[in-house]
């Protein structure tokens, strides 16, 4: 008779463990680095593969968007995104590769799992011991290969040769400054190119835009031209298409932004690399929840690279490419 | 010979406070010198046409503090007061697009949407300001967030696009095209290859245009109009202003709803130029580009000074400084040093130089 | 109509209406957020304050003789990286960490003095508009900051520096240990998570700085001469105060702390930064004019410049803490300057009756 | 008996505009000058000069027998020279016993380390003076603001009466006053004569001044034109010397002296 009551009590204890899990999904926290259309997507991303494991298994709370880039912005809503005290896994992307160690460092200590994605810490090599290789993974985009795949693209549609101009934005943000060291290295396979020139806009469409009409200006056998990122790329086929030199002049941009799509569907831009923002997101979130799942002993891999999708004309209507066009 | 001697003393008084007050315009004709000879590029009429189209949105958004800052205040809301009517402007334009409006009522509905809803936060900034003797400062930094927050609000963050084509058409239009090849046009010739593209000779951008057009008339306004001489009034003394009958009240609620709306005109152009809705970037500081412009036209911050000739000589030293900097390979961290440096050195040579005592 | 002993109170409560408004975003935020009411979450508070309080503090000076100095955004970015080249030069070259550290601090101190002398002389000898002087000043700034550092981030600091500006004054696991300033190592992981870190070393710098400052401006001759210029300038001219020299000092403060913000930067961030704090020169001013002062001049002080950074971090970080969308913060933040000063406009002064 | 104040050929031009031309003044001890002219005849500017806000183009001071050099205001107090402006320059934002000790605040030790404002013994000190000149005010803690115009001018008075004052000088000290104010501030002048201190009072209306001072330089047009013993003019005259329809001593300036013998010392004190 006691032992039955033992048994009766077991059942009920276990099942009350197994509800209680059920009834408490996760909670994976995201901070992006700064309000723009590439983290918007990947929220999106996110929020997809959330809604698809279940709100009973995944609760996914999004820190608010910093105004700025940089650690002064984002260091303050992270901290206060994690002082809420109910987050079991973080995924963000440092706004700096070094600041951020001690800061993401402290919620490590603390059990919390850490998974960066699109920038990372140190040098990204999670692998190798150092005080940097505590997160769980990194999953991002290979910014130089980027530069160098935009490179090869470009030297593809010039044949090869012509002179190059790069509007960047700003050279303290880390991972456009490896899209252009992937571009310079691109272009050492083709000695007919030549970069003549790299203007920094900082996140200013229209000084974009000025910078690129400057460049047609100064070289008027200019070729092509690489726009970095949202502001840049969108000055930059503003400027070529201003000049009536659309379709003269290759214009190649990072960021499918619904703007250059449509461009791109008009003929003002040539090709867009699109990075997977949304894959992104819902591979943190699957892997994250997967690691929390198995009670945090799944070896998940160190470094996740999603690669690219590259839009052109050929294959910008098609519906596959159509996940790829940043969203909210 | 004392009359002689004074009188002579007077003239040559009267001609370096000329110089002094139309300095930038001096230094203005001395750089474009300047830099016509260091580059080779710098010399040519698209580059002029570059210059005049980069500073286009800054044009306006300048003139409209001209007059804020005449009548005594400061507007730091017009950035983003453009911003937000960028992104609603273009919106309206996208969304009639895709119910299937005609071209014509999609832009013209947008920019009027634009337009009208750019009157109100001038409205709150005037009422703020005249009724509830708020700063100008802190109203129109209030009005700084709120702006930007609702750009954010209405577009979500994304740039707005698929506008109709009439837009970028209007966007990038020139005013008559000519080329030896396709002889004189209202379009833009259909050429091909590069020679051919880079020989036509474009005849002034149509948002340029627009905004020559806008300018004139707001300088028109200012300089010869009652609404004008108020204007002036209020920003030299404001009790003077009062006893003389103004109601000051009024007339600074339509200067501030005057700046907001030239911001407003702003950001529709933006529009047609940029071919999409796009929010203003917290680093663009475009309202302290804006004042910077005003004061190097002679306005001065005290009120009761300045003029929409000296804010557009003010806003072509900046552009054609960013410009000719850029040409000779300058990065864009040295010219922040360079406009720093000329404005502090404006108000400097305009505080060296005496008062033109006479009007002729 | 009204007693005029009542009268009285709720004068001196309109007055402080802001202390009270504190009060209440903490309340409404520990109701409606998730563990708001927390430890962690205060001290967040206080330390991603201390940028915004300590430019506010510099400013409070410059804004109550009536000026404004916009400089000071650029100048955190400007003395940060003079601080962090400073150290990692002397780094390589040698030094030991303590030395670097300290060369480091105090070149930036140093060289973030000159800035404000120039403003000061523009605005107090040369007649230029202060912010005409600052915001020339701020351009400057930020294009030599970039040349400095050669426009990307200065890394590889010197290791002490992140220890320093992570560091809190104590450090206490409940019934096992105690300690101050060294954090202690080789804790378990269980006791890591008991461990409580108490007063953040960069808050306590920022107070100890705001506390000397708040106890000049209020209760010294200088303080009083601050007022007097902000009042009336010939008042205070004909009275005997030197106020040209007094101007000069005054933007000296502002950029004095404003270099201070810019090696709290490098000790919190282990990098140094261009644009670093260029978004907060505009919160600094608002913090100051939640606080009271009132940019016409004459009016303010640290204790409210104090509460309105508070009002601001309070803000900022309880919209984070409930996760709600970022567009809410800047719509927030322009509403209650707004507010803030329509309230000031519309209380009225205090009159005393009798001694 | 020496003047106590004594200005020569001082001078002073803004840009083209002489606002003050080669004039000399004397006031001894106990006595009370009126400075008269017409708006712009260069009154505020001299005795400017003479408190330290401008500095003087050319001419000299002599304070006490002295030769002394005033370029700043608070060199002018240091030496017991007070001036009572017009626009008063009073600190509207600060109370009424800050605005009294304003430039000299007393200090004392806190913690026996750093200097501090003494508020209370301010208080009190203002307390007594105020008493002393019978002047009411709400509360010493009110700020300016709050303050009606007699109650400011009454302000002004005590912060310069306070500091012992050798010299005083008032511009428009009745201007914005009611009757019964004005008249408390006149009678204030004469007491303050009869204790030695020296007094140049400016002042558009003539009667007050003729009521109260011993004697009237007349400047127009940045010169000085005329000095009359108040018991041998008439405002009549000095009217007229004011708007030039009766020809002054010195018409164009030139420098004479001839007619501006040392007059006045016999009547004073």
């Amino acid at each position: 008779m006691k032992r039955w009551m033992m048994v009766v009590m077991s059942v009920v204890l276990v099942m009350a463990v197994g509800f209680g899990l059920v009834a408490k999904p996760f909670v994976i926290a995201f901070m992006p680095g700064i309000a723009d259309p590439f983290y918007f997507t990947m929220e999106k991303g996110a929020k997809a593969m959330a809604a698809q494991l279940g709100p009973d298994k995944v609760q996914l709370i999004v820190g608010q968007y910093p105004a700025t880039w940089g650690p002064d912005a984002q260091v303050p809503l992270l901290d206060a995104l994690m002082a809420r005290g109910d987050i079991d896994l973080l995924f963000t992307a440092p706004t700096s590769t070094q600041a951020l160690i001690p800061v993401l460092k402290k919620y490590h200590d603390r059990g919390i799992p850490i998974i960066t994605v699109d920038t990372y810490l140190g040098d990204g090599d999670y692998t190798k011991a150092s005080d940097y290789s505590f997160p769980l993974s990194y999953i991002g985009t290979d910014n130089k290969l980027g530069g160098e795949v935009v490179a090869a693209q470009l030297a593809v549609l010039l044949g090869g040769t012509g002179k190059v101009f790069l509007e960047n934005t700003n050279p303290d943000t880390s991972s456009v400054m490896d899209r252009e060291r992937g571009f310079r290295q691109g272009l050492l396979g083709f000695p007919q190119m030549e970069l003549v020139g790299v203007e920094y806009c900082l996140d200013n469409q229209e000084t974009a835009q000025a910078q690129v009409a400057n460049a047609l200006q100064l070289h008027d056998d200019l070729a092509g031209v690489f726009g970095v990122n949202v502001f840049s790329a969108q000055g930059a086929h503003a400027a070529v298409a201003a000049a009536g030199l659309s379709g003269v002049v290759k214009v190649g941009t990072w960021d499918a932004t619904a703007t250059l799509i449509e461009a791109l569907k008009n003929g003002e831009v040539d090709f867009i690399l699109a990075q997977k923002p949304g894959e992104m997101g819902s591979l943190c979130v699957q892997w994250g929840y997967e690691y929390l799942a198995s009670g945090k002993t799944l070896s998940v891999p160190r470094k996740i690279v999603p690669g690219f999708f590259v839009f052109t004309k050929d294959n910008v209507n098609s519906p596959d490419s159509q996940q790829y066009i940043y969203s909210k | 010979m004392v009359i002689m001697s004074a009188a002579g003393e007077v003239r040559s008084r009267r001609v370096l406070a000329r110089v002094g007050r139309s300095w930038a315009l001096l230094a203005l004709l001395l750089m474009l010198l300047v830099f016509s000879l260091a580059g080779k590029e710098f010399l040519s009429l698209a580059n002029y046409s570059n210059i005049l189209l980069a500073s286009v949105t800054l044009f306006l958004l300048a003139a409209g503090e001209t007059f804020v800052v005449v009548s005594g205040g400061i507007d730091l809301s017009i950035g983003f007061v453009m911003g937000l009517v960028c992104v609603t402007s273009a919106i309206v334009m996208r969304d009639l697009n895709a119910a299937g409006a005609s071209q014509l009522i999609c832009v013209s509905a947008g920019a009027t949407v634009g337009l009208v809803l750019s009157l109100i936060p001038g409205a709150i900034n005037g009422l703020l300001i005249t009724r509830f003797r708020v700063p100008p400062f802190i109203a129109t930094l209030g009005m700084w967030g709120i702006a930007n927050g609702l750009a954010w609000l209405f577009s979500g963050g994304l740039p707005i696009a698929f506008l109709p084509s009439a837009v970028h058409k209007i966007g990038r239009a020139y005013v008559g095209y000519y080329s030896t090849k396709a002889g004189f046009s209202f379009a833009p010739p259909q050429l091909t290859t590069r020679e051919d593209i880079l020989s036509v000779v474009k005849i002034i951008p149509v948002p340029v245009l627009i905004v020559a057009i806008c300018l004139v008339v707001l300088g028109f306004v200012l300089a010869r109009t009652r609404f004008g001489r108020h204007t002036y009034a209020i920003g030299g003394k404001m009790d003077a202003a009062v006893r003389a009958g103004i109601d000051v009240r009024r007339h600074l609620l339509k200067v501030y709803v005057l700046s907001s709306f030239c911001a407003g005109c702003a950001g529709v152009i933006l529009v047609f130029l940029s071919n999409a809705g796009s929010l203003t970037q917290f680093t663009s500081n475009y309202e302290l580009l804006s004042i910077a412009s005003v004061v190097i036209g002679g306005a001065s911050l005290t009120g009761g000074r300045g003029s929409i000739w000296g804010t557009v000589t003010g806003v072509l030293l900046i552009g054609t400084l960013n410009n000719g900097l850029m040409m000779m390979g300058l990065q864009i961290f040295y010219r922040f040093i360079a406009i720093g440096i000329i404005l502090i050195g404006a108000v400097l040579i305009d505080r060296s130089f005496p008062e033109l005592l006479y009007e002729d | 109509m009204m007693n005029p002993k009542f009268k009285n109170v709720f004068i001196r409560v309109l007055r402080r209406w802001v202390f009270i408004f504190l009060g209440l975003e903490i309340l409404a935020f520990s109701l409606l957020g998730t563990n708001f009411l927390s430890l962690d979450t205060l001290q967040n508070i206080l330390v991603s304050s201390t940028t915004v309080l300590l430019l506010a503090v510099g400013e409070t000076f410059v804004i109550i003789t009536g000026g404004i100095d916009l400089s000071v955004g650029f100048m955190v970015g400007f003395t940060g990286v003079v601080c962090a080249k400073v150290m990692v030069t002397l780094q390589a070259a040698g030094t030991t960490q303590a030395m670097a550290i300290a060369v480091g601090i105090a070149a930036a101190l140093v060289v973030g003095l000159l800035p404000g002398f120039i403003n000061g002389v523009l605005v107090a000898h040369l007649k230029v508009p202060p912010f005409i002087a600052t915001f020339g000043m701020y351009g400057i700034a930020y294009g030599c900051a970039e040349i400095i550092c050669n426009n990307v981030p200065i890394h590889d600091l010197p290791s002490a520096v992140g220890p320093i500006g992570h560091g809190f004054l104590f450090f206490w696991v409940p019934g096992k240990l105690f300690r101050t300033f060294v954090e202690p190592s080789g804790l378990s992981s269980i006791d890591l998570k008991h461990l409580v870190s108490l007063v953040p070393n960069l808050f306590l710098i920022t107070v100890v700085f705001t506390l000397i400052f708040g106890f000049i401006l209020a209760r010294t001759r200088f303080g009083r001469h601050t007022y007097a210029i902000g009042g009336s300038i010939d008042a205070a001219e004909r009275a005997g105060i030197d106020v040209k020299r007094h101007l000069v000092k005054v933007y000296m403060i502002s950029s004095f702390f404003a270099s201070l913000a810019g090696v709290g930067y490098v000790l919190r961030y282990i990098t140094g930064r261009a644009p670093a704090g260029s978004a907060q020169v505009l919160d600094a001013v608002v913090a100051v004019v939640i606080g009271g002062a009132s940019l016409y001049g004459g009016k303010g002080s640290i204790l409210g410049t104090f509460v309105g950074a508070m009002v601001l971090a309070t803000l900022v970080l309880g919209l984070a803490n409930l996760a709600l969308p970022t567009y809410y913060a800047y719509i927030a933040v322009g509403c209650i300057l707004i507010i803030a000063v329509l309230i000031d406009q519309f209380s009225p002064e205090l009159v005393h009756k009798e001694d | 008996m020496e003047p106590i104040l004594e200005v020569r050929g001082i001078t002073k031009r803004f840009g083209g505009l002489v606002a003050v031309d080669n004039v000399d003044m004397k006031v001894y001890p106990g006595e009370v000058v009126g400075l008269l002219g017409d708006n712009g005849a260069g009154k505020s500017t001299l005795i400017k000069m003479v408190s330290g806000v401008y500095c003087a183009d050319a001419g000299t001071i002599f304070f006490d027998g002295k030769e002394v050099k005033i370029d700043n205001p608070m060199q002018a107090l240091k030496l017991g020279l007070e001036t009572i402006y017009q626009d008063l320059a009073l600190a509207e934002n600060l109370d009424v016993y800050s605005n009294i000790f304003l430039g000299r605040e007393k200090l004392k030790r806190f913690l026996g380390l750093v200097k501090v404002l003494d508020h209370s013994y301010m208080l009190t000190e203002s307390r007594k003076v105020l008493n002393r000149l019978e002047i009411e005010v709400p509360s010493l803690r009110n700020r300016i603001r709050t303050l009606s115009g007699g109650q400011r001018q009454a302000v002004a008075i005590s912060r310069a009466i306070y500091w012992d004052a050798k010299f005083l000088i008032m511009d428009e000290p009745t201007a914005a006053l009611g009757v019964a104010e004005q008249k408390n501030v006149l009678s204030l002048v004469r007491t303050l004569s009869s204790q030695g201190v020296g007094i140049i009072i400016i002042s558009h209306q003539i009667l007050d001044v003729f009521s109260v001072a011993t004697r009237l330089v007349i400047m127009r047009r940045g010169k000085k034109v005329a000095e009359r013993i108040t018991a041998d003019t008439s405002p009549d005259e000095v009217v007229g010397l004011i708007v030039g329809s009766i020809p002054g001593d010195v018409p164009n300036g030139d420098g004479s002296d001839v007619k501006l013998s040392p007059v006045g010392a016999s009547h004073a004190g």
